[in-house]
């Protein structure tokens, strides 16, 4: 009974959302015909924010990847708040999973030597490349999520190959922290620089060279640095567990 | 129907039953593998889109992670929803 | 040019929040002191912002893109108003909070400091996905805050906690995305100067996810489930915190997507019948608990209800009185937390009915005798205030079925409270270890609050009478 | 200047007694002393404030009125006299933690002259409720239990009160009572309906009054300035609401019964069922303070007749018998206290004989049950009269007959406490009883004053009476220093004083004219024989025959009928607790139904 009715809900719930989200334009939409406010100015303008974002983005915030952009300079406020969000899951993770962690490990079966070797050999490269993901940030694709989420799943692999390895948790919270901090800290330079929290005080330099783009490059290697070593955290906390 | 079009649909579908597996299949660990069937769908979505970025965190976070993740999870409990 | 910028409100939590590990490395006593430092920092700030926000909103624009290109928080007197009573009840509760012995101290300050930071963030906000960010910060810190005590019940109460908080953050997200998709735009303001725009079925589904979404964290009716477990398993200070910080950001919230952004004048009498229904089933089932903090958490919602009747009524002087409650609550409300936190350390219970004469102690006495009488609505505390203003304001409105319901209901209250009065001040009890000073200072700090405001409410009157303004769509 | 006045006075009936209430809990062990002179203050003050008319508007975000005029001094007098007497007599019977008592007696004491000031309801209310809930704290002192049940109809009576002045405010936008203009008639009805209501739970009038017998059991320096001082204010609000906010001719507005409004004659009509059954059931008690208890449920049923009839005779007569019930159920109450704290035992059956070893306390309470059952040389008889005559001047076949049987009545419980109190034989346990210590005769003494002075003088308060009644605009009665007149007859008092007092010599004449002998009880009970000691003392089932014909009767409670009420109320809670399943997937269920009918709901609305 419970359960066909749980069902009926879901599908009516689905059934209302599905109409409101075919109001959604989709494909190609003309952007132009929106138009903003100001509150703070109090002004109206023919423009519309995407259309800002994709006309100007680059000459305000010298980001070649107008996503980066946005989500680092435009909405960087946002990315400060995420950032904080998967912080705030490794630390309850941590926080909750604190009880297991001095129980000893259980003897487990070690990985084949193929699995152990190969994750050797690429657990470099994998960093590598969540390094330059990250580090391209405002160039390419991809930027500080995923950058780090690469990290850590190289980790991850170590983990798979290796039961007994075990990352050092204080050295995983000294970097979380230094990198949270140099997000948080370029935020309040930017207040004392130029009166705006997280302005982009550095120089944007050449459009497509890896120094450009001013500030953004920065936050983009803490937020990755953070992101791998929260990740990582949480998957060490969760790997810690031993009955 | 264009190509565009059909492989969207096919990959919709697809990602939706893989989701009702996720919810009603009593097997846990197949409801997670299900779960990064859906993430993996999703980020194929999106770089259909023309969101690469959102492509690329969606695959590696919600794919590739969070499955690792509640892998691990489902292993320290029981597997076998009661 | 602003001469407190609002962002340090949320920086500096975070700031301190990130710093902690690295101080934790060297020392784990300061910790403690780190952490009320910086919530007393926060409190003076909190306390500047709010002064010049009396006098003119202030707009606060983060990264140099001016709105709604960029994120904005805007802090009217109200929102000044929320941020203090938010910040001072975090400094008296992280005051109690030194007492925490249980392992990862860290974590837990951490935790805390972050959950400060979120309700400041919701409440200063002016951008609609900010706010979600900043919802998921508080509500994420709280579960795990939640679970802080490891154990069976709260894990429980924490799981779930998650269960119908990312329900309720998924409505917001959809009904965010809605709205962008509408509007291609996400600040507050500018999404309610061209509301006109949206389409009419999409907009009342967006009205309604974030209402629900935002209904979860503010413990409106069917929605609150998760309250009392959640609150009895939580460490003690973390529910004081629960009920003064993110259930009153929650409801602001709510506060902001009704009269800020949508403003659906008819729509209010609905939330009204929401709010007596809290107010009900929350009074009504608090009588029937036997455990201390239990009742407390239902009668947390029976509070919340309260407020949003205030909200519902919608006239000056209802709105008045909400925001009076919400003051008065999150004080009563942590006071008697903390309280219940002595409580049950000094008698190894939860149940009430083996708490004999535990008030005879003047420490914890007078101060439980001053928070209960508040939330009772008793003058001169500050109680009163809050709850007749909202009585009158829906009298003024005529809803006569809706408060003979909700005096009823506060009949219920008065006697679950006396019932447990009478046992706390029965005579014939143990002796009882005396309270610590990091027990009776946050109490008698709470007590002189609401006797002080109680006796003389002119101040907060005159910060309320912006109040107008909120309702008029303004900051 | 006026403003000055005002808060002058303000300051010394309001802010005195709430500083004092801070002081005296600082003070310790010299809590009640401090007590004693703040609530001495403001009695003596009284004098020179007599016949002030002083009226302020303050805005304090809205506006309040408060006044000091005839009305606040005549109640005034009462509470403030009572306060102080029971603060003299609490010296030395109040010794657990007296610092609790002086600040909340204080506190109450503010309350009570804060709302006798207030003019409007937010004030009113305000100081409604500190009394209400240092009354509660004080009961508290003695019982949970008796609180609890306090607290519950204190605040039923609050929230009947609040539910008046939001239909109020509904209608005119405005506290102040004189902002009454264009309410109409279904209004009116409404907004006295819950105050008069709210009022009368506080004087406890059948069947709201089921919290007084068990509040009035608690510490009796306490209760006597509860039941003498407190629920006075319900009169005051009565009064208040039904003549000094609405007026006669509203009130004759909604139909007339023999010139009796018909919204004020069923309160009459409550308040002498009151009186009846609040007697009839004094009259079965057998602990002390229950019986004066319900003895003052009872008496205050009289004063409701009289507000409720709304004549000037009526209105008046109520007046004054809250004035005498204020005294001698105070007095009652100490004497009842003083008896106790000597003996330790509550129970009428285990006393007697007591007034061989307490002569005064004796005296005392015998001039008090003069002054209940109306005997002519106290006041009490005036204000009796004068209700009696109210209802028999309209010929209210129902109300008047209740009354005088309700008289009879007092004169049986009230001997009960005489013959089982203090006379008849000293029981052994007693022989070395000593009398009442000095502060509580003070205290006593202090009380009874007043009951003999207008017994001979009754135009004073008459006078006082008057300018409420003019301020009111119910309409005066003739009167002068010795007797008023009415329309069926009215009363000399100093014609029957000394026809009393002639009556009283001449059979004192004769009791010494015929040389009496004084016989030892013994001898009077066993005929000079002298057994062993035994009790002869009859205590036990008194008015056996009278609770034989009552007992079908009394088989129906309103007590029970409450217990069952909430014990309802309780089962229904623990059902409806069962919403919260502790399944998060019923949980999910209510966050799904909630947005689709959210969704619905706004969709029809918007």
């Amino acid at each position: 009974m419970k359960r066909i009715l749980g069902g009926v809900i879901a599908v009516l719930i689905f059934i209302v959302l599905a109409l409101a989200f075919v109001h959604i334009p989709f494909g190609n939409i003309d952007l132009a015909e929106y138009h903003y406010y100001n509150p703070v100015d109090n002004e109206h303008t023919q423009d519309s924010v995407p259309q800002h974002y994709l006309d100007e983005g680059k000459k305000e915030t010298g980001s070649t990847n107008i996503v980066t952009a946005v989500v680092v300079d435009y909405r960087g406020f946002d990315t400060l708040g995420e950032v904080t969000v998967l912080f705030l899951a490794s630390t309850g993770v941590g926080s909750i999973m604190y009880i297991f962690e001095k129980e000893k490990r259980r003897k487990v079966r070690r990985a084949n030597a193929v699995v152990e070797t190969a994750s050797k050999l690429l657990f470099g490269f994998i960093i590598l490349f969540g390094a330059y993901i990250f580090v391209h940030g405002h160039l390419t694709p991809g930027g500080g999520f995923p950058g780090g989420a690469v990290i850590a799943s190289s980790f991850l692999l170590l983990y798979l190959a290796y039961p007994r390895f075990h990352a050092e948790h204080k050295n995983l919270n000294i970097a979380e922290s230094l990198a949270g901090l140099t997000f948080v800290g370029v935020g309040i330079l930017g207040l004392f620089l130029a009166g705006y929290f997280l302005y982009n005080f550095l120089p944007f330099g050449l459009p497509t060279y890896l120094f450009s783009a001013g500030v953004i490059p920065v936050i983009y290697v803490a937020v990755g640095v953070k992101v791998g070593s929260e990740l990582t955290g949480i998957v060490d906390a969760m790997m810690g567990v031993r009955e | 129907m264009d190509l565009f079009t059909l492989v969207s649909l096919i990959l919709i579908i697809a990602m939706l039953i893989a989701a009702v597996v996720a919810a009603e299949i009593k097997d846990l660990l197949s409801a997670a593998i299900a779960m990064g069937i859906v993430s993996l769908i999703v980020s194929i979505l999106f770089y259909i889109l023309q969101a690469p970025d959102v492509a690329i965190t969606e695959a590696s976070i919600g794919a590739g992670l969070s499955l690792a993740i509640m892998i691990f999870a489902i292993k320290h409990t029981e597997r076998w929803e009661k | 040019m602003i001469a407190v910028h609002p962002v340090l409100l949320i920086a500096i939590p975070l700031f301190f929040a990130f710093l902690l590990p690295l101080i934790g490395l060297f020392s784990k006593k300061v910790l403690k002191y780190v952490v009320t430092g910086t919530i007393a920092l926060n409190t003076i700030i909190a306390l500047l912002v709010f002064r010049e926000a009396l006098n003119s909103p202030i707009f606060d624009i983060l990264g140099g893109f001016k709105p709604p290109l960029g994120i904005v928080l805007m802090v009217g007197p109200l929102g000044g108003f929320i941020a203090l009573i938010i910040n001072m009840a975090g400094l008296i509760i992280s005051i109690y909070g030194m007492e925490m012995k249980k392992e990862p101290l860290v974590k837990y300050y951490m935790l805390s400091l972050l959950l400060l930071m979120g309700a400041n963030g919701m409440v200063l906000t002016g951008d609609l996905f900010n706010l979600f960010v900043f919802l998921e910060v508080t509500s994420i810190a709280s579960y795990g805050l939640a679970a802080y005590n490891k154990d069976l019940k709260g894990f429980e109460g924490a799981l779930k906690y998650v269960i119908l908080g990312s329900i309720g953050s998924t409505f917001v997200l959809i009904g965010i995305a809605l709205i962008y998709s509408q509007l291609r735009t996400l600040n507050m303001l500018d999404i309610a100067t061209r509301l006109n725009e949206m389409d009419p079925y999409v907009k009342i589904v967006a009205f309604t996810s974030l209402f629900l979404g935002f209904g979860v964290e503010a413990e409106m009716f069917p929605l609150n489930t998760w309250v009392p477990e959640t609150y009895d398993g939580a460490p003690h200070s973390v529910s004081a915190m629960f009920a003064s910080m993110s259930a009153k950001a929650g409801i602001f919230a709510l506060a902001r997507v009704i009269f800020t952004i949508f403003a659906f004048t008819n729509y209010l009498w609905f939330v009204v019948i929401m709010g007596v229904l809290t107010v009900f089933f929350g009074e009504i089932i608090a009588y029937a608990q036997r455990d201390i903090k239990r009742m407390l958490a239902y009668s947390s919602i029976g509070q919340m209800g309260m407020i949003l009747m205030g909200l519902g009524i919608g006239t000056t002087m209802a709105v008045e009185g909400a925001f009076f409650q919400m003051f008065s609550h999150a004080m009563a409300k942590a006071l008697l937390f903390i309280a219940a936190g002595y409580m049950i350390y000094a008698t190894q219970t939860e149940k009430m009915s083996e708490m004999k004469g535990i008030g005879r102690n003047p420490l914890i006495g007078i101060p439980l005798l001053i928070g209960i009488l508040s939330i009772l609505g008793m003058p001169p505390f500050i109680g009163f205030y809050g709850k007749f203003y909202i009585l009158m304001g829906g009298f003024s409105e005529g809803y006569y079925a809706i408060i003979a319901l909700f005096l009823a209901a506060s009949l219920v209250e008065v006697a679950y409270y006396a019932r447990f009065i009478k046992i706390a001040f029965e005579g014939g009890g143990k002796r009882y270890p005396s309270p610590k000073a990091t027990v009776y200072i946050p109490l008698l700090l709470f007590a002189v609050i609401i006797v002080i405001f109680g006796v003389y409410p002119k101040p907060i009157f005159e910060i309320l009478s912006h109040v107008t303004t909120f309702l008029t769509g303004g900051v | 200047m006026e403003i000055n006045l005002l808060w002058g006075v303000f300051g010394i009936f309001v802010l005195l007694p709430l500083a004092g209430s801070i002081l005296s809990y600082l003070g310790k062990k010299f809590a009640i002393y401090i007590g004693i002179i703040f609530a001495l203050i403001p009695t003596i003050m009284l004098y020179p404030f007599y016949a002030q008319n002083i009226s302020e508007l303050i805005n304090i975000g809205v506006n309040i009125n408060l006044v000091f005029d005839t009305t606040t001094w005549f109640f005034m007098l009462m509470i403030d006299t009572v306060a102080f007497a029971s603060f003299l007599f609490a010296i030395s019977c109040v010794k657990k933690k007296p610092e609790g008592f002086a600040s909340l007696m204080l506190l109450s004491l503010a309350g009570a002259n804060g709302v006798l000031m207030s003019r409007d309801f937010l004030s009113l209310y305000i100081f409604w409720e500190m009394m209400s809930w240092s009354a509660y704290l004080l009961i508290l002192r003695s019982s949970g239990e008796y609180a609890r049940r306090y607290l519950l109809f204190g605040i039923l009576s609050a929230y009947f009160i609040i539910m008046g002045i939001g239909i109020f405010y509904y209608y005119t936008g405005s506290f102040l009572f004189s902002d009454s203009a264009g309410i109409p008639l279904m209004g009116w009805f409404w907004i006295l309906f819950f105050l008069v209501v709210g009022f009368a739970v506080k004087m406890a009038v059948v069947p709201l009054h089921v919290w007084a017998p068990y509040a009035y059991s608690s510490e009796p320096s306490f209760v006597s300035f509860f039941s003498g001082g407190l629920s006075k204010l319900g009169t005051f609000g009565i009064l208040m609401g039904m003549y000094g906010i609405a007026g006669l001719s509203i009130l004759q507005g909604f139909g007339t019964f023999r010139d009796v409004s018909l919204f004020g004659y069923p309160f009459a009509l409550l308040g002498a069922f009151t009186a009846f059954i609040g007697t009839i059931l004094a009259i079965f008690q057998d602990d002390l303070r229950k019986l004066l208890a319900y003895s003052s449920i009872g008496q205050l049923g009289y004063v409701m007749v009289g507000l409720g009839l709304g004549t000037p005779l009526a209105v008046s007569g109520a007046l004054f018998h809250a004035f005498n019930h204020a005294f001698f159920k105070s007095l009652l109450f100490l004497g009842a206290g003083a008896v106790i704290y000597r003996t330790g035992k509550y129970k009428i059956s285990e006393m007697g004989g007591l007034g061989y070893r307490m002569p005064f306390t004796f005296l005392f309470v015998l001039f008090a049950i003069f002054a209940l059952a109306g005997i002519p040389i106290t006041s009490g008889f005036i204000s009796k009269w004068m209700l009696y005559e109210a209802a028999i001047e309209k010929k209210f076949v129902i109300i008047a007959p209740l009354m005088l049987i309700a008289s009879v009545g007092a004169f049986l419980y009230s001997f009960r406490i005489l013959y089982g109190v203090f006379l008849g034989q000293l029981d052994k346990p007693y022989e070395n009883i000593k009398e009442a210590p000095l502060p509580m005769l003070v205290a006593m003494g202090i009380l009874m004053l007043p009951l003999l002075i207008f017994s001979i003088f009754p135009g004073w308060i008459l006078e006082w009476i008057d300018d409420i009644m003019k301020s009111t605009g119910v309409g005066t009665i003739d009167y002068n220093t010795y007797s008023y007149y009415s329309s069926i007859g009215g009363a000399n008092m100093l014609v029957l004083w000394i026809a009393f007092m002639l009556v009283f010599i001449v059979a004192m004449l004769i009791f010494l004219m015929k040389k009496a002998r004084k016989v030892d009880q013994y001898d009077n009970y066993l005929a000079g024989e002298s057994p062993p000691y035994v009790q002869l003392h009859a205590a036990h089932n008194f008015y056996k025959p009278l609770r034989d014909t009552w007992a079908p009767l009394l088989k129906y409670s309103i007590d029970r009928a409450y217990e069952k009420l909430s014990r309802f109320f309780v089962e229904g809670f623990e059902e409806i607790k069962k919403i919260y399943t502790e399944n998060p997937q019923d949980y999910a269920a209510y966050l799904g139904i909630a947005f689709l009918l959210f969704l619905f709901i706004g969709w029809w609305l918007l």
